[in-house]
């Protein structure tokens, strides 16, 4: 508190009396302090060129020379709100965080000014700026940290990699050969021979083969024949449906006739013209 | 690692001796990633070197890398430093997937354009049995191996594709009789002859 | 431009001298894309070198190269060459595009990440005092110079932000343990000079 008074006496050093050069949360301010006098241009630079409250604070402290540790808490808090209150005359839109900041430093103050409750053990009560003064210090430190880091040579901006051109003619592009060629070409003949084998195999599928099929199974039979001794089991799915198909179709053109007792009871066919004892209607 | 930040001189533009500028003429080619002509290598200086000052900074360069990995070189649009040609087997082990290879489309839409050639775009398509996607022709437009020769009067008027001489060069044929014939090809693909339409456009 | 393709000889994978492997090295650093590791390097030569001597053959290409225009470094990711600082008047001549100088919020975000990582928005916050800006942020994810690589396990789920392997590559770091070292701020005698913050913020 005695730094408090010898610095605030300091801040008043040659400032004439007169009215109110502003007012700082309400209540009317002085004076400037001494080392706060600005053109009132530059201020909207230099407030703007806090990167918060913590920047101001420290900028504060150390113009005031004074020991992070043991920090005025009234002349601080005094300067912080007379720069606050510029910035709000400024228009400059202030940030919440520096009116919560104002709130923290007047109740730092505010703490500093009670007694201190007598503890026995000597210094291990918490002095109320504790926690500002690891946040200053905390904050210092990576603000320091951040102008070396920007001084750090950076690709691009402050050299180029080297990266020597290779010839995409040797290096990129695929090779061909006469022979690759070759082959290409008797790729296509296989995937032909291929084609062509697709279309035998979905000749055989034809559902007018498998008719013809049945149709000769029937006519061998001469007579009725179960519908599941029709179907070779170990048959493709695709035959096996094929042949169902072309076992539809023989019935809807009525040339064999199904019969079934009732219902899951084995079904029974024949051909049609066998009961007219006429020529087999295939052809 | 934390080196300063060199001064920034704008007005200082030139180097004070040949071989400090001989040093930045390299360190900018080096760097550069496209080749740069003379008006660049100018700019480098504020224009304040003559262009044959420049051009004789550059065989300096030239010479003095004679002997060493990289070569600069004159191209159409300026200069650059080119890995020499000796390096590439060992280029190619550090990327494994090169050499790399064309497509079986690539390869297949290839072999009917320069056997069956002119040929249409369609034709192809029927001779290998699915659509050939745009990207296709357009590596082979792009390497400089077809062109478009014509179009076929029919509707639509597709274009004709053909090889070209650069096809010839590059696959070492002095011309097209030059490529394996067909018919030896597929002495036990006895049931296939695959006569495309496109055989009666040639 | 028609020059021959090089012969491979996948086999004969080791040049035949030290000073030829040198310049092997030298040829494949030059033309990299990108950092190569000792990894890349050995693979050139078929690992056929033990990883000590292509070490001690960097060495000597470091050191053969102290007073000519570009250095060789070594990075997180590996070695690659790099134009010196003192270039970069002449570079940006020719290629004005350059990254912007950050300013303080970036840096002192990126500071905070780097030094403090793995961070929370909120914890970056808490340093600084000031809520930071969504765009602060995505210019350094942008960059590829931060990334999320996690969440802290507290209501929000909020990402953790940590430094890339990019960020320590392009400031020419081999690990965070190259970052400049960290202020001791000593609360007593520390009154260094205070020149109002403009100054600083360029």
């Amino acid at each position: 508190m005695i730094g408090d008074v010898a610095i605030l006496d300091q801040g008043r050093v040659g400032q004439a009396a007169g009215a109110p050069l502003a007012r700082v949360y309400g209540a009317p301010l002085d004076q400037l302090p001494h080392d706060l006098y600005i053109p009132p241009d530059a201020m909207a630079v230099m407030l703007e060129a806090f990167e918060g409250p913590l920047d101001l604070l420290l900028y504060l402290i150390r113009r005031a020379n004074v020991n992070v540790l043991d920090i005025p808490m009234a002349l601080l808090t005094e300067q912080y709100l007379v720069y606050v209150e510029a910035m709000r005359s400024q228009n400059l839109e202030l940030a919440a965080d520096y009116l919560v900041m104002a709130a923290m430093l007047i109740e730092i103050k505010s703490r500093m000014l009670l007694p201190k409750p007598k503890v026995v053990t000597g210094d291990s009560a918490e002095d109320p700026r504790a926690e500002l003064v690891r946040r200053l210090v905390e904050y210092e430190q990576m603000k320091r940290a951040a102008q070396r880091l920007g001084e750090v040579p950076q690709a691009e901006r402050d050299f180029d990699w080297v990266e020597a051109w290779v010839e995409k003619g040797l290096l990129r592009l695929p090779e061909v050969s006469a022979e690759d060629l070759q082959n290409a070409w008797r790729g296509i003949l296989r995937q032909a021979r291929l084609h062509t084998r697709h279309l035998v195999q979905r000749e055989e599928l034809s559902v007018r083969e498998h008719m013809g099929k049945i149709l000769r199974c029937l006519r061998e039979a001469s007579g009725f024949v179960d519908f599941v001794d029709l179907f070779d089991p170990g048959q493709d799915v695709a035959v096996v449906v094929v042949h169902f198909l072309a076992l539809l179709e023989l019935a809807r053109e009525r040339l064999l006739e199904m019969t079934q007792v009732e219902a899951f009871a084995p079904i029974y066919l024949r051909l049609t013209d066998e009961r007219s004892d006429s020529r087999p209607a295939s052809g | 690692m934390s080196e300063a930040i060199p001064d920034r001189r704008p007005d200082d533009a030139l180097p004070g001796s040949p071989a400090a500028v001989r040093k930045v003429l390299e360190a900018v080619l080096l760097s550069a990633r496209e080749p740069l002509s003379l008006a660049d290598l100018r700019k480098v200086f504020a224009d304040q070197l003559a262009g044959d000052v420049v051009r004789s900074l550059l065989d300096e360069l030239r010479a003095e890398w004679g002997d060493r990995p990289l070569e600069l070189l004159q191209v159409a649009s300026g200069w650059r430093f080119r890995t020499r040609a000796e390096f590439m087997p060992y280029l190619e082990r550090l990327n494994p997937e090169r050499p790399p290879r064309y497509s079986r489309a690539v390869l297949e839409t290839l072999a009917i354009i320069a056997y069956r050639q002119p040929v249409t775009r369609g034709d192809i398509e029927d001779i290998r049995g699915v659509s050939v996607a745009t990207q296709v022709i357009r590596v082979l437009e792009e390497r400089g191996w077809i062109d478009v020769v014509g179009h076929r009067d029919t509707p639509g008027r597709p274009a004709l594709l053909a090889t070209t001489r650069k096809f010839l060069d590059d696959l070492g044929l002095r011309s097209l009789a030059d490529l394996p014939p067909l018919d030896q090809i597929n002495p036990d693909l006895d049931l296939v002859d695959v006569k495309p339409p496109t055989q009666t456009s040639s």
